[in-house]
């Protein structure tokens, strides 16, 4: 258990201890950390340095949120020269020791994100005013990323994504201070089309139940496109309120409407309830135009499938990345097992993707830190803007610099019929490869946005 | 023209005639009751009277204006103020608050958005509210909550309330209901004090004979729903109608 | 003419749920008094009977079995259930499949507990309190109950599935003459729409024709009158909270295997709950019922796809629209009665 | 006329009066012990900086100080939103239970306001308040029509509504889930520099998230130009009610609460009473709401959300409903656990126990643990029974019975004095 990760403030004690006693008042002009001395906003000062983990801890997403937050302790300790190290000995940049950040301890704070953008920006201001964080990471919904990203970028602060999946997030809502490692709505849909298509064939007539939000949009039309560029049919697509818990209604017209796939562009509880429904309705047994009917879960989570029980088997989807990648896919995924052994040593049980990409992103920032030899956001920004690595567990990954989109293989899978036990839900069907999935930066689906110029905030 | 005039009124439920062509004047200045035994319409009347129902025939007409189909507030600033069986104050007001009210409401009309003025600034609302509780002896427990009162006090309260508007009609809808006999006493020896400091009109609807018989000036008889005599009480005691009417029925 | 059919044999099952949850409220609303912002959490907690009569049987001891590894290349450690032991695996994992419906009687001794020393302990001593208070204290309580199960639980939807005799559609469409897959529903919902029938008969036929339920029925009316005829209403009201709890624990029983249960499903259900109630009508449990059973089956036919399309986001509404005009057309619901929750 | 018969007691009406017949007004139209209640409040929230940051920047209770400008602005926000409400549920009785939708419609507006006009918070802020205004108008309108439960239930249908079609139907004008940000290409018509860089929220150039920091030693404290803002409008909006409280107005309202019956047949109609008291505090909450955009330019649709609408209704109660300064309390106490509760991880349990023996140190943390982090819901809920169960009717009437306590024990040990105070009306 790490005891030393004191408060920021503890070393604002020794950085003014010359004046003691006295009053110093230091007017600045937008920000109030250390912005007249270094030119950027919460420059560290003494030997540490702080990060902010905002994850849910309430809420539905609570055990999402949970396993975001252990991964980053995990990221924190190796940083710190803890542990075993973890994929800091695969990482492709050699520049992460052990000896912290640019030599300074890495201390982390934590808030709750309460899957609502308010609290989840209340939660990062906080962060940001009173424990002086230089970066932000984490998160389980697009609304609170889109909501954070801007919030950093105003503020002069590195936002680094959690688990978020809509386009928005590196398309219209996008910015420079903000960066995403996790994929999105487009690489579900290059990803799954063409293993859709040659499961179950190029003559189909997909049904699509869709979450009336942005992500829910983003991720319908990604799928319908690539779908359609294959041959198949959307023959009816109907939108689902959030709040919804009951999707009887919304299952049951699904047989006699001449589809033969469901898509259910769910997503957290939404997505357990309506594909337990789904189920319950008989879909899985049901014939629809001579073909046997099949339902495809365009996002994958290990939680999801937790919940969802018996019911995910047999079904396709798409994840970020799987524990069980570089043991079944090879050596190009390198960097998993060793994620996965100092995970499973220290909790017992293997990490989520949600888990593995807060840990990516955690020694992404710090290494990029340590390339560009400063904190300052803008720096920062113009290491990772097209910075190429490997051995973090996604094979190859280019962080692309026009929208700060991490390009990377995107894992298609299948619940399993049998599984062992609760972690171990799902099957790598296949890896579908970088360059599938990879668009042009002004794709119509990511339209609308700017970067614009990365923030230093002073 | 007396100031309230009830004209033929009539009024059914279902097959139930509750009231049958009732005519009734009260005259300005007097004390006039109506009586009856349970069931003989007191109540239907009285409904009529303040609005809440429509009679199916007839009018009722108050100072030349008529009141059916009014909602309370409109009925009260024409001009009538209305006494309940069980005291109807503001519990969790003071006392001088519970005075306020009234003499706001008949200054400045039904609604005013006097939201930034100082109640305590209004010195015209403030001595008309000393006044008329010194009027009734309450002053020393101006700053009490109403709630708090003993029921005698309520009652004296609410009388209050009703005369600091000045009504031209004051309506006591059986003001000693379920009192014991002392506090009946004491309501009467109110009224009276009240009736005799100043003219006002009243109309208590009451079944209490004795609380008849000690103020009213002019009787009204109402039995199944009609009028059967309207006379000064002297000629009421013992008008052998009447004493059908109440021995008729399971009294 | 299908889709219709459809919907509303969707609409009785989402209603029975609601009627359920709504009965067990205006029961507290009605006899009690009392604004219960607890009564989602009953329901949760309902439903979490279930999980952990799962659980209970489920308790295990590890077998080391060498000739796997696990996900770290270790041995793979089995889990054996004790109750393998007792009555053998096949017995034992027979007992596990049917835990849903056996804790049906696990939970109404748990929830009428549950509920009485939540009205002996803490709502007792708040009947004479403002409704603000009484919101209050209950809304915290809610709060309480849902983080500890949180805290045991977790906060992912555990799936606790029916026994796999009732899993699968019945087809209506065949019965009534219509092509196979056109109408069908599944088992477990049938068995739950029944299910709140009997339980909604039973709360009424109890409170119709037992002397307890009459006196109750009276207390409804004119608690004081039955106060003052020497006949201890409090105790028969205690009573009264532990059945609305048990009927809401049951409600949530049997809802788990229709949607996986989670801690905070108690507040999912809380809002649309205090709808029905009062849609329905203050103090009314035919009105509760009718509310319950309305509100579902509409809720149902807006989403029809046509429907959204010709007024989109009409599924969104639905509720809190046909609320508003149940309630401007008839001010106290379908059935309330005058002067209940009024003021 | 019957009113010339003055009791001589009258005349002598000079003894210590408390607010309910104050004669005098002490300043600004208020009675002295409502402008003392105003000073203080004005000292509270000018010296917030320094009260909130009690505890040395590098101490290990540094975690408690609540002293930063997001926070202490979240504070008075919702200080505002609770006031208004209070204006409404205090002293009508009407329980709104859906008050977020003026909120997040005033929110709505004043983020328009700074994509399409300015970055210049005055017309996002009027827009808010006017905005909200009328919402509450239609809404009030029809939902007052019912009393009671069926009031509730009437206004919590009419904000539900807006929330889920805020969320997804009404996407172009809300922004969705996402909501609604700042951005670089808004048009901006009365800014210089629109279209090349992110505006900041700012008055006449003054920058909402500018501060100034004083460090006395191992203290530091912010003072925040948004902070200011905002507690300077919450001043404002609290002297306003203390006017309306004590105004004939507000003692209708309580009429209103206390005998709708007696109201009516006192000639008074408490319909435009009601409407008016539900459109100012709808206003209040629309102010809330554009300071909150003010502050930070960011709207999302769950600020409507039922539960947004239930925290008001907690705040008040929890602080007092009816109270003058009590829903200011109740908003700081949740938003303040919210806020700090929710940020205490077993790390920093692990660093406050650590002096202790490694075993006891561990067990320490495991009791707490509970509690703090992601269990800070369960200490709020813990609070709210512990509150209202000790405390009947909030923190100020709960702290004000448990005052009295204190006095009467102290009264019977001095004798005399006690005779004295019998006589004060209890206030």
């Amino acid at each position: 258990m790490t005891k030393s990760n004191f408060t920021r403030r503890g070393l604002l004690k020794t950085g003014t201890a010359a004046g003691a006693g006295l009053a110093m008042p230091t007017i600045f002009t937008s920000k109030v950390w250390g912005a007249a001395h270094t030119g950027f906003t919460n420059a560290p000062q003494g030997d540490t340095v702080t990060l902010g983990f905002n994850v849910p801890q309430s809420g539905p997403y609570a055990d999402e949120g949970a396993d975001e937050l252990r991964a980053f302790q995990l990221a924190v300790e190796h940083l710190n020269g803890e542990g075993d190290g973890g994929m800091m000995q695969t990482f492709s940049s050699k520049t992460l020791e052990g000896n912290g950040i640019m030599g300074k301890k890495v201390q982390f704070v934590s808030g709750d994100t309460q899957t609502k953008s308010d609290a989840a920006r209340a939660s990062a201001k906080s962060m940001i005013e009173k424990d002086g964080a230089i970066m932000i990471s984490g998160g389980s919904s697009s609304g609170v990323a889109v909501a954070v990203q801007a919030l950093c970028q105003e503020a002069g602060i590195i936002f680094m994504a959690g688990l978020t999946h809509a386009n928005d997030t590196t398309g219209k809502d996008k910015k420079a201070n903000g960066f995403r490692h996790f994929f999105n709505s487009y690489m579900s849909g290059a990803a799954l089309a063409p293993i859709l298509a040659k499961e179950y064939g190029k003559d189909r007539k997909a049904y699509h139940l869709t979450a009336d939000y942005n992500w829910g949009y983003t991720t319908e039309q990604a799928i319908r496109e690539s779908t359609e560029a294959l041959g198949w049919e959307t023959v009816n697509s109907v939108l689902t309120p959030l709040t919804q818990t009951d999707f009887s209604s919304y299952i049951a017209p699904v047989l006699n409407s001449g589809a033969d796939v469901l898509v259910l562009n769910h997503y957290g509880g939404n997505m357990v309830n309506s594909l337990t429904n789904a189920v319950q309705f008989g879909l899985r047994e049901a014939t629809a135009n001579g073909k046997k009917f099949e339902i495809v879960v365009p996002l994958y989570s290990e939680l999801m499938a937790r919940g969802a029980g018996k019911n995910i088997a047999g079904i396709l989807g798409s994840q970020n990345w799987d524990w069980k990648l570089e043991n079944e896919k090879g050596a190009r995924y390198t960097g998993t097992n060793a994620f996965v052994k100092s995970f499973g040593e220290k909790y017992g049980f293997p990490p989520s993707q949600a888990a593995h990409t807060c840990y990516v992103q955690t020694l992404l920032y710090a290494d990029a830190v340590n390339r560009a030899g400063s904190f300052n956001p803008c720096a920062v920004v113009e290491a990772l803007e097209g910075f190429e690595f490997d051995g973090m567990g996604n094979g190859p990954t280019l962080y692309r610099a026009e929208d700060h989109q991490c390009f990377k293989d995107v894992v298609v899978v299948r619940g399993k019929e049998n599984p062992e036990n609760e972690f171990d839900l799902v099957e790598i069907v296949e890896v579908t490869p970088v360059d599938q999935v990879t668009y042009p930066p002004d794709h119509p689906q990511f339209a609308g946005g700017a970067l614009g110029e990365c923030n230093p905030g002073a | 023209m007396g100031i309230l005039e009830v004209k033929n009124v009539g009024k059914r439920f279902g097959g139930l005639k509750a009231l049958d062509n009732v005519n009734l004047s009260v005259q300005e200045n007097t004390v006039h009751a109506i009586i009856g035994p349970n069931g003989a319409g007191k109540s239907t009347l009285l409904n009529c009277l303040i609005g809440k129902l429509i009679p199916d025939t007839g009018s009722v007409m108050f100072d030349g204006q008529s009141v059916l189909g009014r909602k309370p507030h409109e009925i009260n600033q024409m001009g009538i103020s209305r006494v309940f069986q069980t005291p109807e104050i503001f519990g969790d007001l003071t006392v001088f608050e519970n005075v306020m009210i009234p003499i706001f409401a008949r200054r400045d009309g039904a609604f005013a958005l006097h939201a930034f003025k100082q109640v305590m600034n209004d010195r015209d609302i403030r001595e008309r509210t000393e006044a008329m509780l010194a009027d009734v002896n309450m002053l020393d427990k101006r700053d009490a909550h109403a709630a708090s009162l003993s029921r005698g006090d309520k009652r004296r309260l609410e009388m209050a309330m009703c005369l600091s508007q000045q009504p031209k009609l004051l309506l006591l809808d059986e003001p000693t209901a379920g009192m014991a006999r002392a506090d009946t006493n004491n309501t009467i020896d109110l009224l009276k004090e009240i009736k005799a400091k100043r003219d006002i009109t009243m109309c208590i609807i009451e079944h209490d004979m004795h609380v008849v018989f000690s103020l009213a000036e002019r009787i009204t008889v109402l039995a199944q729903g009609t009028p059967l005599v309207e006379d000064v009480p002297d000629n009421i005691k013992g008008h052998p109608k009447v004493r059908e009417a109440y021995l008729g029925t399971a009294h | 003419m299908d889709a219709l059919i459809l919907q509303i044999l969707n609409g009785l099952d989402k209603g029975s749920a609601y009627a359920l949850i709504a009965l067990g409220l205006t029961l507290i609303f009605g006899t009690l008094g009392v604004v219960n912002f607890a009564h989602g959490a009953l329901f949760m907690l309902g439903a979490f009977c279930a999980v952990t009569l799962n659980r209970i049987l489920t308790l295990s001891h590890t077998v080391v079995d060498e000739s796997r590894t696990d996900f770290l290349g270790n041995p793979m450690k089995v889990d054996v259930p004790y109750l393998f032991d007792i009555v053998g695996p096949d017995t034992g994992a027979k007992l596990i499949e049917w835990s849903v419906p056996l804790s049906i009687l696990f939970a109404i001794p748990v929830m009428i507990l549950i509920g009485v020393v939540m009205e002996r302990g803490l709502i007792k001593h708040f009947y004479k309190r403002p409704h603000a208070d009484q919101i209050l204290v209950t809304f915290g309580l809610a709060i309480v109950l849902q983080e500890v199960v949180k805290y045991f639980y977790g906060a992912n939807p555990i799936p606790t599935p029916a026994p796999s005799a009732f899993s699968g559609s019945f087809d209506f469409g065949v019965l009534l003459g219509f092509d196979p897959y056109v109408i069908i529903y599944p088992y477990w919902r049938l068995v739950y729409f029944a299910f709140a029938m009997v339980v909604i008969a039973a709360v009424f036929a109890f409170l119709q024709f037992s002397t307890f339920g009459m006196v109750v029925r009276a207390g409804m009316a004119d608690r004081e009158t039955v106060g003052l005829l020497g006949i201890n209403i409090d105790r028969r009201f205690t009573i009264m909270f532990g059945i609305a709890a048990a009927v809401a624990g049951l409600a949530g029983v049997m809802y788990t295997p229709i949607n996986p249960p989670n801690y905070h499903m108690g507040m999912d259900f809380l809002v649309l709950s205090f709808v029905v109630v009062v849609v329905g009508g203050m103090g009314s449990l035919p009105g509760a019922v009718l509310a319950g059973f309305l509100l579902g089956i509409l809720e149902s036919l807006a989403s029809m796809g046509w429907v959204i399309d010709l007024i989109p986001g009409i599924n969104q509404i639905i509720i809190y629209l046909v609320a508003i005009v149940v309630l401007l057309t008839r001010p106290r619901g379908l059935m309330g009665r005058k002067g209940v929750m009024e003021d | 006329m019957t009113d010339h018969t003055t009791d001589p007691r009258t005349a002598a009406s000079a003894r210590p009066a408390t607010a309910s017949h104050a004669t005098e007004t002490a300043f600004l139209g208020l009675g002295p012990k409502d402008f003392r209640l105003l000073l203080i409040v004005i000292a509270l929230t000018m010296l917030a900086p320094f009260l909130l940051n009690p505890f040395p920047a590098g101490s290990e209770l540094a975690q408690f100080n609540a002293g930063y400008p997001d926070l202490m602005q979240r504070f008075v926000i919702f200080g505002i939103f609770a006031i208004g409400f209070n204006i409404l549920f205090g002293l009508t009785g009407y329980l709104s239970f859906g008050h977020a939708a003026f909120l997040g419609v005033g929110s709505y507006a004043a983020i328009w306001m700074m994509k399409l006009l300015t970055m210049n918070v005055i017309p996002a802020i009027v827009l808010s308040v006017i905005v909200a205004g009328i919402f509450a108008l239609l809404v009030g309108f029809i939902s007052l029509r019912r009393s009671g439960i069926y009031f509730s239930i009437l206004t919590l249908a009419f904000a539900q509504m807006s929330y889920a079609l805020a969320y997804s139907v009404l996407t172009p004008i809300t922004g969705g889930e996402t909501g609604l940000q700042a951005k670089i290409n808004d048009p901006r018509i009365l800014d210089p520099g629109a279209g090349q860089s992110l505006g900041r929220a700012n008055l006449f150039g003054l920058e909402m998230g500018s501060s100034y920091n004083l460090q006395i030693g191992d203290w530091s404290f912010t003072f925040n130009a948004g902070y200011y803002l905002a507690a300077i409008v919450m001043l404002v909006g609290f002297y306003l009610a203390i006017r309306l409280f004590r105004s004939p107005f507000g003692m209708m309202l309580r009429a209103v609460k206390s005998n709708q019956q007696r109201m009516n047949y006192t000639g008074l109609n408490s319909r435009p009473y009601t409407l008016a008291a539900f459109v100012i505090s709808g206003m209040y909450a629309g102010l809330a709401g554009g300071l909150m955009v003010a502050m930070d330019t960011q709207v999302g649709p769950e600020r409507m959300f039922w539960t947004a609408s239930g925290e008001v209704v907690l705040m008040t109660i929890l602080g007092g409903a009816g109270t003058l300064i009590g829903p200011v309390l109740g908003a700081g106490m949740i938003k303040y656990m919210e806020n700090i509760v929710s940020k205490i991880n077993d790390n920093i349990l692990h660093q406050w126990f650590s002096f202790l023996p490694d075993g006891l140190e561990d067990a320490l943390v495991a009791i707490v643990y509970p509690f703090i982090g992601k269990g800070w819901n369960l200490t709020l809920g813990i609070v709210f029974m512990l509150v209202v169960i000790f405390l009947p009717g909030g923190l100020v009437q709960g702290g004000q019975k448990v005052a009295r306590l204190f006095r009467r024990n102290n009264r019977k040990g001095g004798g005399a004095e006690s005779e004295a105070a019998k006589k004060q009306p209890a206030e």
